[in-house]
């Protein structure tokens, strides 16, 4: 079995989502014959018809709202934004309407709105970090899978969930992480962790991109004898308050990394909720390693000064271990 | 004196031949009295309601504008999907609400259809073929362009409705949703309620455009206007494009010619509109008048029928209001579920 | 000298400033001839005429957009949202354009953005708290003022201030709460909390409406024999860590109450704080008491349940004292 | 082969009496010709560092469209406002932007305008009066509306000018932003830019309309359209557009009619236009190519005089790369400040 990357795996589950149901099909601009932002539907305008890969006007209200109305339906639409930093356009139509739809007027949205978010290189709006905004709003649900095996079997479990999902990419990730996709139907359970590395000494919760940068960290920290686990928490929204808890009540010690900026990101949310739950266990603060609270600059050395390193995390986990 | 004098209505029945309401059987033509009766009386119950504080939140009041809400959606089947505004008590009747839905609603009763989650008519039910709006004005132009592009990319034999007030055409929401529907021949007829105010806001302050249907060309979808105030023009012109809708030739977008009467809510005093505005259009533009001399004189309709329909609506409000006061209270412990299909661990 | 209400101070100082700054003017829909959705602006329209209120189509993106564009003319805007539920319309321009102009471009924004966030018997739209959202964009500043005082001397400040500040105000507090306003030029400076009443036991960090739900639980605990110290943070960003700092130290117990729901609410982000900075003196988890993870439903016993309240408060305190 | 045959060219030069354009003195039609000459020069010797590397991040080519933006920028005064897109780089050459600055950006310098916060033209000068685009689109169409409203409510003798590239026209700032400013009597020129394409979206597939410039009814403005790669054209059209704002009569859309030769950015195939239209583009209506022609024909500029121009903004462009390329890159420790005017504590 050969390796696919983080992308091909996006791909490869909406593709085989597409097989499975007729009810699913891709709304966006330029997803047809451009084949997307980043080519992630490149091909499946070809194989499945542009009554099924449906490229749209510039109009990011239109897209969200649209795909709310046909999922009314019974229709399953997956949305691409083209850099999740347009997703702000649409804040109103999946906060407002898409989130509140079921509870407020039993109206179903099983959809998926996906697109890059995270990445590099991109300046301050290409790459701004919004899930902890939608983290924030009952009725959505959000995942941002680190590699290319929970790309695709969230992307999966995000088409077939009866709610809204947002599916945030990172691209950085497209190209660089591979993965060999487990055979049948792979789908990853939305609302579950999972334990990236085994350890003793300390806990680094984390997500997306930001978990090659703590695997790093968690190499570096074992050749000096520091033993840290990670947690890839996939998804956001639900958290996955039992995976946390078990980490944390092993270690003791817990560090959370992002690359979204600090203050309102998520890390505070997630100290809250080990601090609600698992205080006792606690030997040191809970210590967030994140992006500053700037826009991201676009020239790669302000961007690196400005996003969190791993050489931050080691320091960090150094911290925490001789508290 | 209409809302706004430089755009004349256009006599829209009498291009391009016969009117579909030519087609309308004498008891369709009572129907549509009766539609339009039931909103007014239903309305007139709940200022009464209101009166004694019985009603929970503000009330909206379609006095005046019964005609175009009615006429247009009586152009719909029953399969047809139709998204009202929080003035268009009589499209959601002819769509099938109910008088007791509508009084529970705004007694925040728990056996109202949105169980006192959500206030006034926003409520829906996709078997009957309406969709609650909710409070972001516009927002559900997009929607109905997915509601109605999923009939088309289905072959199903159906069509979408959906109302706009003038304030709402200013919206980015409006804008990209009929454009969206238009590129992709949705089935959608957008329905422009110009009441000729946005709360205290005149349409010319919204637009400068002469007419609101002008923005028709710029979506390169036909535009008609009509006066919202004759139920058998509105129907025709709604007809018009529901047939077009039907036959896949995508959007059209509507714009009717009404008045706001009432306010935009309870609270609102309209000191903001010219002196005598209201009272002419009171008397000289009433759309039940209207339409009851229409029936009496051209379809002579005997005053005793007419009046047989008012004693019935009076009958049906009343026993709605019944039910609805005997209605419980939501109970707190509904208040935490139901916001995911399968509630997350 | 008499007390004036919550509304009246805004009114006020937005008046005051009025006259004291020609570059101070007023957009949004409804608010000159009809004084605004809940009369804030009544009045101001006869006062300073049709070229300093102006009155707009219903166009949020627009509304703040515009704002934007005449600030970085020198101008001093205030807008006033409808809803701030609303506010999601223009969330792309205030975090995306506004939020990022001064550090990307150089482009200053001396703007106030207001409207009325919380209220009761709203709905799910009209009381939607949005203030976590924006407390998390850099580059954005955000009020929201519980008691009358501050309502006026936080909107002095905020039009004042060389950055856009959002300023969120409670409607049920507009006609409810009253104050009498210092003598002179009455201004709260932006980023300092204020401690609302002295207590030893237990430190309660709130703001905006729940200030008073707090107060009364604070009068509860006293007949108890608990001493509950208040902070009343009033600036949400930047947030006040010194006073935060300084009642915990004293009290070595925190508790953060806010009406807006729990999952990436601003107590989230305070706990963070607390334990980075005071996590030696804490005797027991900082614990939250906020809003539940749902949409605000309308009827008045459904939102009583899913507001805190303060019974909640009180039951929370009792549990941190007796940790 | 115009971008979409069914919307002829008007020639809204001859309607109304003598083109602006007539009374250009021959020196300032050369002056016209130096910044699209500027344009494509600076264009191409940022393909070539493109090509080695040394350009961080995209490059957005205007290759053809460079009469749309140089021609409607000449209308403007210094003192005027003018906000561009990513591809309106002869603006804002007119405006005041020096190839230094540009390729500074481009190659990421610390002394580049945004010192490395920002990408390729992204940056402004209020001096210069020109302010930068942001990444999402439709957002500066507000933004003028309220930069223009400052110079009403102020009494200010100042217009403002702003691009939006067809597909934006689909987005709900540029509708909210044009509708605003339409009812505010802004001094403001909206230039819909019509390049055929966004990204890969033929602006066919962006709207029915006929032209884009049927939007101008629904806002109630005038609406001129031109031959984009025709200067003396675009000049006319924005000049009368210009002194309409400039005498108080607010708002007007103009839609340029032009055509994106190289691709949406450098990553893109564009392997779905037709072929042969790039070709015919490049062979038949080339803007550059055209005003050559009518400056040695009609003008009778000599073939040297041309050259020289020719020269000179060579010599320009390597002068500025020397200098951009001897840039530093910038420092970490800008970073993490100006965020605030006053950093809070
Ligand atoms: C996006 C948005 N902005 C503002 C409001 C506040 N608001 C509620 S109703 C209303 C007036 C609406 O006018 P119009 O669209 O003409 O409808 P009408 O009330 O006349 O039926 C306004 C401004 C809102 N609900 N949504
Ligand atoms: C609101 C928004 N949505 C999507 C994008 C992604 N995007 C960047 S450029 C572009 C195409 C723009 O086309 P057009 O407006 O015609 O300008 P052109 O590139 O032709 O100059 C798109 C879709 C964006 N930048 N902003
Ligand atoms: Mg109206
Ligand atoms: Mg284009």
């Amino acid at each position: 079995m050969t390796a696919i990357s983080y992308l091909e795996a996006i791909r490869e589950a909406i593709d085989e989502e597409m097989a499975r149901d007729p009810d699913v099909f891709l709304l966006g601009a330029d997803i047809g014959a451009a084949g997307g932002a980043f080519k992630v539907t490149d091909g499946l305008l070809a194989r499945y018809g542009a009554s099924r890969v449906i490229d749209t006007p510039l109009s990011e209200i239109a897209i969200v709202g649209a795909a709310a109305g046909a999922a009314h339906m019974g229709m399953r639409p997956v949305v691409e934004l083209p850099a999740l930093g347009s997703i702000a356009n649409a804040s109103d139509m999946l906060a407002n309407y898409v989130a509140t739809a079921r509870y407020r007027a039993g109206l179903s949205c099983p959809m998926v709105v996906r697109g890059h978010a995270g990445g590099y290189g991109g300046g301050p709006f290409h790459v701004r970090s919004a899930e902890a905004g939608f983290v924030h709003v009952p009725g959505l649900k959000v995942v941002y899978p680190a590699t290319a095996e929970d790309a695709k079997g969230l992307m999966k479990a995000a088409i077939r969930d009866d709610d809204c999902v947002l599916f945030f990419e990172h691209a950085d990730l497209y190209g660089r992480i591979k993965g060999v996709m487990p055979a049948g139907d792979h789908v990853v359970p939305i609302g579950k962790a999972r334990v990236a590395r085994e350890g003793t000494d300390v806990s680094i919760i984390t997500y997306a991109a930001a978990l090659w940068k703590v695997v790093d960290a968690a190499r570096e920290l074992a050749l000096l004898g520091i033993s840290a686990e990670v947690l890839d928490l996939r998804t956001l929204a639900p958290l996955d308050d039992d995976a946390i808890e078990a980490t944390v009540r092993k270690t003791h010690r817990a560090l959370v990394v992002h690359e979204d900026t600090r203050t309102g990101g998520l890390a505070g949310e997630i100290t809250a909720r080990i601090n609600e739950r698992c205080f006792e266990w606690l030997d040191a603060p809970v210590l967030r390693v994140t992006a500053h609270d700037v826009p991201l600059p676009f020239a790669r050395s302000l961007e690196d000064r400005v996003l969190p390193q791993t050489p931050d995390i080691v320091l960090a986990v150094k911290r925490l271990v001789s508290y | 004196m209409p809302p706004r004098d430089k755009a004349p209505v256009r006599a829209v029945a009498r291009r391009g031949g016969v009117a579909p309401s030519a087609g309308l059987s004498r008891e369709q033509k009572l129907e549509l009295y009766y539609w339009m009766r039931l909103t007014r009386s239903l309305e007139e119950r709940l200022v009464a309601l209101s009166g004694e504080e019985k009603v929970v939140g503000e009330l909206f009041r379609s006095l005046g504008q019964e005609a175009d809400a009615v006429g247009s959606c009586f152009a719909l089947e029953r399969r047809d999907v139709m998204s009202p505004l929080a003035r268009n008590l009589g499209a959601m009747l002819v769509k099938g609400a109910t008088p007791v839905e509508v009084l529970r609603q705004y007694l925040g009763r728990a056996d109202a259809p949105s169980r006192g989650r959500e206030r006034n008519l926003r409520f829906g039910d996709l078997a009957r073929g309406f969709i609650g709006q909710l409070s972001p004005l516009g927002d559900m132009v997009p929607v109905m362009a997915g509601v109605t592009l999923s009939f088309r990319l289905r072959g199903e034999d159906r069509v979408g409705l959906v109302f706009v007030g003038d304030g709402a055409t200013s919206t980015g929401a409006f804008h990209e949703g009929i454009n969206f529907a238009a590129v992709n021949k949705c089935p959608l007829v957008v329905v422009v309620e110009n009441n000729g105010y946005a709360y205290s806001t005149p349409t010319s302050r919204q637009s400068l455009a002469r007419q609101l249907v002008d923005k028709a060309a710029g979506y390169g979808v036909p535009g008609e206007q009509a006066d919202g105030n004759d139920v058998l023009a509105v129907y025709d012109v709604a007809r018009r494009a529901v047939d077009r809708a039907r036959a896949g030739e995508g959007v059209t977008l509507i714009e009717l010619l009404t008045y706001r009467r009432a306010g935009h809510a309870g609270h609102d005093d309209q000191s903001y509109v010219p002196s005598g505005e209201i009272d002419t259009w009171a008397s000289e533009n009433d759309p039940l008048d209207r339409f009851a001399r229409v029936l009496s004189g051209r379809e002579k309709v005997p005053a005793a029928e007419l009046g047989a329909i008012d004693q019935r609506v009076q009958a049906e409000v009343e026993q709605a209001t019944a039910l609805a006061e005997a209605s419980p209270l939501p109970d707190a412990s509904d208040a935490l579920s139901g916001i995911y299909a399968d509630p997350p661990g």
